[in-house]
């Protein structure tokens, strides 16, 4: 282990380490564009100056590896001289485009300036002119002009997604960032460049315009898009869920996520949620209060235990719901009615076993590990087979279905549903308000479920690795978890607790200076 | 150094303190039954008090040489607004030059305190504070002025004209 | 469509070989394109190019909008290069640019009328001692003047 | 008094074939030195003292023993991309001594244990292309190339790369990056090229003339070669003279020669009449002298570099009386503004700016500020990027306002050139 004395601070830092992770990880200011932990190397922004013990010239920080004993520093006049000049040379050809720019707030360009800048501009010529508002394809905007050219997005499809896509075109200072003949950048990895681009030259179309980030209140959570499980951070305020933008965890998802994981965000929103639990059937459906629903849901599960000397009650269970739900759901069937009716439902059993080789998987459920796992250990092997023959036969009575919180990545949603309205009475647990369920011809209860965001609880991703999803706030007053649901179905308690809204930071300005590094 | 004068025994009592209260009204009352020119206040509605022309009343959104808006909905002056009155709700242009404007920009009136820090904040004079202080209406909906009404009511005339020019601006490469 | 001859076609795949990188090839082939295709590099022609080289477009667009010798907008049958940098400006290059577009009736950068001439001011040619110069398509033309170098232009066939 | 060591033969238009070169001698020294060990020849080379000819004047010996130790795929580049505004030393070898210049390769392959080697010339040189493919084909014919040379078991191969317009490809790794078939970008060091050069693997980069005269080296050993020049810089070296002499050209003269008089005997003096006013005595990039300067200067490594420029590539630029410097200036910054590859910020900006302050004084709506600022901007561009070409343009700007100030403040304040009757003020 290298000690490394950095402004005087004397630290020990890993064989290996870069200069500029070992002044960050000694909690020293270093400012830096191009560089990014997850990208080899460009050192073109020559922001990250330091100077050597020993070294007349300064050297770029992001380039130098530490050795025994190495004495550098970055608070001299001389690199603080370097690093304003540094961004001087940054800005004189930005426009200034802030007060539309949607990168305004978390810019790179406006912290270090904050920080390390702070001259009189000087430049009194014409800036140079580039293109604006540039579709890259769905999820992407360019605009050339804003650009820095610090070659991260463009290192990022070469050398993670190694698409090829981004490149940078003609030079000197007309140099531009941009596809080919502006080819649309679609692949399932694109939003990663709008997260790495330091200033507001990609932006993401889906965001764009519809909040400043100083309104965005942040936390940290998991990704419920895939069973890859990536950490990301929610970003959200009192009018709802806005963003997701990956978080870094070197075990799982390193600094990156995919396009599609980015849109999970709008199945937690309430317009896409199930808002209260309903009695009826197709054509008639009733608002009921969620204790009450519940508690009928579970007299009826229970009925028609009692009334039969063999089960006609079965559980149908996803991998879309925490390792403690899931749990609760089948602990209620096993000890409490003493069924082992507990089926999987596999939504897309052909591109289960699908992986990309980066970071998405074809089996889009967050938990599909634990609970085979959790199946495993209790013994149940009832396979979906015998479900079908059962629902056929109208053998069963009173299914219960713990149903997806994204639908959208059920393709066989509505064939299902119409299995399971062969049943007498169906209960169906969900998040998400799905059209198909309102045209249930049986008698169905929905009730209300929690998502990803408003639960603890653990999910168990395609590794096998556990992860803690933490509750952030709650959107729908009327939602419960599946443990608690199972807790008013089994007569053990009589009330759930009433959820309250709770998404009621007022727009204020969070001061997302401090948010976080670029 | 300050002096306090702690109160003599005589003020103690308060029947010296009306009396000269009431003294003082009658004073103004019978001079402004004589002499109705000196006297303070306005008859208002009827008479209208006519305020300096810097003085910030009711806001004013700007407009360009085109007529259109020239707010860009970049939410500085709601961000600055410390009575949290004014929503604004951005759209993308059609227009690639203006990118961003807004189709929603609210003022609660009611809620404002007239401080003009929106007007300071605002990066492309798009946010004014104009003379008009006369906010009375009927019903809470009325207080809450939109777009039409801020940047278009009669009393602006088609609009006031922003001083921060695009193609003007382009011109000096900024 | 812009299309190789069969010829070029082979240079190619000759030349994708011929280095330790099959990328290092696109230089070379790049010329044989801009030859092959008037004078200058299309988009298109750099979409054919990588097809068939199989190596990403932006590759060959990064390398073409690099490098200063490939053109991206049409010239005429004789590129005109008059060089202005410092020891041929002091020479008089740069009054000799004028001279030729104003009697070829050119415009600086663009293709005159006949489609015969585009002049351009371009960098030092490393033809100090015997300024001014200029090059017309591959050949240098040396220790001019402004008459001169228009004689020249007028009689190129 | 010029000293022909290796343009002896240049004025021989026969010496470009393979005939003509064996019957003056060439190849013989190739024999020769594929008898010897390798590491003789370094040491031979290392003796001798010779430096880089092209422009940073890095001691070749010492370059080639950076490589390491094992047995890798090395490769020898052979930097023809002479872009440098004022050089054109190397076009005048390539035309006319192709030989000379594969035989130096040859040996210093031989030397570095390199199996192949490219040489990289500026597209522009099209003739230069055309001669140097066919002296190889003919060397592969003599059995100079190939496998096995000469029976001595060394194995080598040559090819020629034609670059595509483009001044950064001159840098040695903007140039490796170019032969990777990439622009021209140069990379970030460490890794230095000979430890990680073209395609990550061991790459030794030399100039033409540096490659050249290796086999005069060897020709007449490392004594014979230091006898020439002074002590710490030894040999001889071309210079490329331009500019408003009578004779321009390119002359072969010791190292530490007097400006003066190569200036006045070799090049025949200025136009009658005229004074002289400045020289650029290694290429654009250098700081330019006052004729006072230049009166004292002498040809080489240190003598420039403490008079606060350098040697370069060796190309002197001669400025007569007629010249305004801020109209220089201007043409020196476009140049360097439309040659920034783009890669770091202060060169990319920083040269565009320059060339944007210079632009608005020359066309008279310049602010006396404008002068300070110049050298103010270059300074912070000097030492701040991956190549050079930031210092390149900031040290002939520092130079020309500092030492022509008052044709910079003449021409704010007056909106037009001090010089009179100049045509562009």
């Amino acid at each position: 282990m290298p000690k490394v004395k950095l402004n005087g601070k004397e630290i020990e830092v890993k064989p290996g380490t870069m200069l500029i992770d070992a002044f960050k990880q000694a909690g020293e200011d270093i400012a830096h564009y191009c560089y990014h932990p997850g990208l080899p190397t460009a050192g073109v922004c020559r922001l990250c100056m330091v100077e050597i013990e020993g070294n007349p010239r300064m050297q770029i920080a992001c380039n130098t590896v530490v050795t025994e004993g190495m004495s550098a520093r970055n608070n001299s006049d001389k690199v603080k001289e370097a690093v304003r000049w540094g961004l001087n040379f940054h800005l004189i050809n930005h426009p200034l485009d802030c007060p539309i720019c949607d990168q305004a707030g978390e810019c790179g360009l406006q912290d270090q300036y904050m920080k390390f800048g702070k001259y009189t501009p000087e430049m009194s010529e014409q800036k140079v002119k580039k293109r604006k508002v540039v579709s890259l394809g769905e999820r992407v905007v360019l605009d050339s002009e804003r650009c820095i050219l610090c070659s991260r997005c463009v290192r990022f499809t070469s050398e993670i997604t190694k698409t090829n896509e981004l490149g940078i075109f003609n030079r000197g200072d007309h140099a531009e960032i941009g596809t080919f003949e502006d080819k649309p950048l679609n692949n399932n990895y694109s939003m990663n460049t709008v997260d790495i681009c330091p200033v507001g030259a990609l932006t993401s179309k889906d965001f764009r315009f519809r909040q400043r980030v100083w309104y965005l209140k942040d936390a940290s959570s998991i990704c419920t898009g895939c069973s890859t499980g990536c950490k990301i951070r929610v970003y959200y305020n009192e009018e709802g869920l806005f963003r997701i933008k990956p978080e870094h965890n070197p075990e799982v998802n390193g600094y990156w996520m995919c396009d599609k994981g980015r849109d999970i965000y709008k199945h937690v929103n309430p317009e896409a949620r199930l808002q209260e639990a309903r009695w009826g059937q197709v054509g008639n459906w009733q608002v009921k209060d969620i204790a009450e629903a519940l508690r009928e849901a579970g007299e009826a599960i229970r009925a028609s235990v009692r009334d039969s000397h063999h089960s006609k009650v079965a559980l149908v269970l996803t991998g879309q719901q925490t390792l403690e739900e899931l749990t609760a759901a089948v602990k209620f069937f096993l000890s409490d009615l003493n069924s082992r009716d507990i089926y999987h439902w596999i939504n897309n059993p052909e591109e289960m076993e699908k992986f990309d080789g980066l970071l998405f998987r074809g089996d889009r459920n967050p938990n599909t590990k634990g609970l085979l796992s959790l199946l495993a250990s209790e013994k149940v092997s009832a396979t979906w087979a015998q479900l079908e023959g059962k629902l056929n036969s109208h053998e069963i009575e009173t299914l219960m279905v713990v149903g997806p919180e994204d639908p959208g990545v059920f393709p066989d949603l509505a064939a299902k549903l119409k299995l399971f309205a062969k049943a007498k009475r169906l209960v169906w647990l969900s998040s998400a308000r799905v059209a198909a369920v309102d045209q249930v011809t049986t008698a169905t209860w929905q009730i209300p479920l929690k998502s990803f965001f408003e639960k603890d609880g653990t999910l168990v991703n395609a590794q096998g690795r556990k992860q803690t999803l933490r509750k952030i706030a709650t959107l729908i007053p009327a939602a419960v978890s599946v443990d608690q649901a199972v807790a008013v179905m089994s007569g053990r308690e009589k009330a759930v607790p009433m959820g309250k809204f709770e998404l009621n930071w007022k727009k204020t300005n969070f001061f997302v200076g401090e948010r976080g590094s670029l | 150094m300050s002096i306090v004068n702690k109160p003599g025994a005589i003020s103690t009592w308060y029947l010296p303190g009306i009396l000269s209260g009431l003294w003082l009204t009658l004073k103004y009352m019978i001079r402004n039954l004589f002499d109705k020119k000196k006297m303070p206040t306005l008859n208002y509605p009827e008479e209208v008090y006519q305020y300096g022309p810097r003085f910030k009343g009711n806001h004013i959104l700007t407009v360009k040489k085109d007529g259109s808006i020239r707010c860009t909905a970049c939410m500085l002056c709601a961000t600055n607004c410390p009575a949290q009155c004014i929503s604004i709700v951005a759209a993308e242009s059609a227009d690639q030059r203006v990118e961003k404007y807004p189709i929603k920009y609210e003022i609660d009136i009611l809620r404002c305190v007239f401080c003009g820090y929106c007007e300071e904040a605002c990066p492309v004079d798009a946010v004014r504070m104009g003379p008009e202080w006369q906010t009375a209406g009927l019903n809470g909906s009325s207080f809450s002025y939109d777009i039409q009404h801020l940047a278009y009511r009669p009393q602006l005339k088609g609009g006031i004209l922003s001083r921060v020019d695009d193609e003007e601006r382009h011109k000096f490469g900024i | 469509m812009f299309e190789l001859s069969r010829e070029g076609i082979e240079f190619v795949k000759k030349e994708m070989t011929r280095y330790e990188t099959k990328r290092s090839a696109v230089i070379p082939c790049l010329f044989r394109v801009q030859k092959e295709n008037g004078g200058w590099v299309s988009p298109e022609s750099i979409a054919y190019l990588a097809q068939l080289m199989d190596v990403p477009e932006r590759w060959v667009q990064e390398v073409a909008t690099f490098y200063t010798m490939f053109n991206k907008q049409p010239v005429g049958k004789y590129h005109v290069q008059v060089c202005c940098n410092i020891s041929c400006a002091m020479a008089g290059g740069r009054e000799m640019t004028d001279k030729i577009c104003q009697s070829l009736g050119v415009e600086e950068g663009a293709v005159s009328k006949d489609r015969r001439y585009t002049v351009s001011r371009v960098e030092c040619l490393g033809s100090c001692g015997t300024a001014p110069m200029m090059q017309v398509n591959d050949d240098y033309y040396e220790n001019l003047s402004a008459d001169k170098a228009v004689k020249i232009l007028r009689e190129l066939e | 008094m010029e000293t022909k060591l290796l343009s002896q033969h240049y004025d021989k238009p026969e010496y470009v074939s393979l005939k003509g070169y064996l019957n003056l001698g060439g190849y013989e020294v190739l024999k020769r030195a594929l008898k010897m060990e390798p590491k003789a020849i370094i040491d031979e080379v290392k003796a001798s003292g010779l430096r880089g000819r092209g422009g940073a004047g890095f001691p070749t010996g010492t370059k080639w023993t950076f490589l390491p130790e094992n047995g890798e795929p090395r490769y020898l580049l052979c930097n023809a991309d002479e872009g440098e505004p004022g050089t054109f030393k190397d076009r005048i070898m390539l035309e006319r001594a192709p030989h000379q210049l594969i035989e130096g390769m040859i040996i210093s392959a031989f030397a570095v244990k390199s199996a192949k080697s490219y040489i990289y010339v500026r597209g522009e040189y099209q003739m230069c292309i055309r001669k140097l493919e066919k002296a190889i084909r003919e060397a592969y014919d003599a059995g100079f190339l190939g496998k096995n040379i000469l029976g001595s078991g060394f194995t080598h191969d040559m090819d020629v790369y034609s670059g595509a317009g483009a001044y950064i490809c001159g840098e040695e790794t903007g140039m490796i990056s170019s032969l990777e078939g990439k622009k021209g970008q140069p990379k970030l060091k460490p890794p230095f090229p000979a430890v990680q050069g073209y395609l990550a693997k061991p790459t030794i980069v030399n100039n033409v003339e540096t490659l050249a005269a290796v086999s005069l080296i060897l020709r007449d050993g490392a004594a014979a070669y230091r006898k020439f020049g002074t002590e710490k810089s030894p040999g001889t070296k071309l210079f490329s003279v331009s500019g408003n002499v009578k004779k321009p050209g390119v002359y072969e003269v010791p190292l530490g020669y007097p400006l003066a008089d190569l200036i006045q005997v070799e090049c025949g003096g200025l136009d009658p009449g005229r004074r002289l006013k400045a020289v650029i005595p290694g290429g654009s990039s250098a700081p330019v002298l006052t004729a006072e300067e230049a009166m004292k200067a002498t040809m080489d490594y240190e003598c420039l570099q403490g008079m606060g420029t350098m040697l370069g590539s060796g190309a002197v630029i001669v400025i007569d009386d007629s010249n305004c410097m801020v109209d220089l200036l201007k043409v020196i910054m476009h140049f360097y503004h439309h040659e920034s590859c783009g890669q770091c910020t202060p060169c990319r900006e920083g040269t565009g700016w320059l060339h944007k302050i210079v632009h608005s004084i020359v066309s008279g709506e310049g602010r006396l500020q404008d002068v300070d600022l110049i050298p103010r901007v270059s300074r912070q561009m000097m030492g701040r990027t991956i190549c050079a070409l930031s210092d390149a343009a900031a040290m002939p700007a520092i130079s020309f306002v500092e030492k022509f100030r008052d044709e910079f403040e003449f021409f704010v304040r007056e909106g037009r050139s001090k010089v009179k009757g100049h045509l562009h003020a």
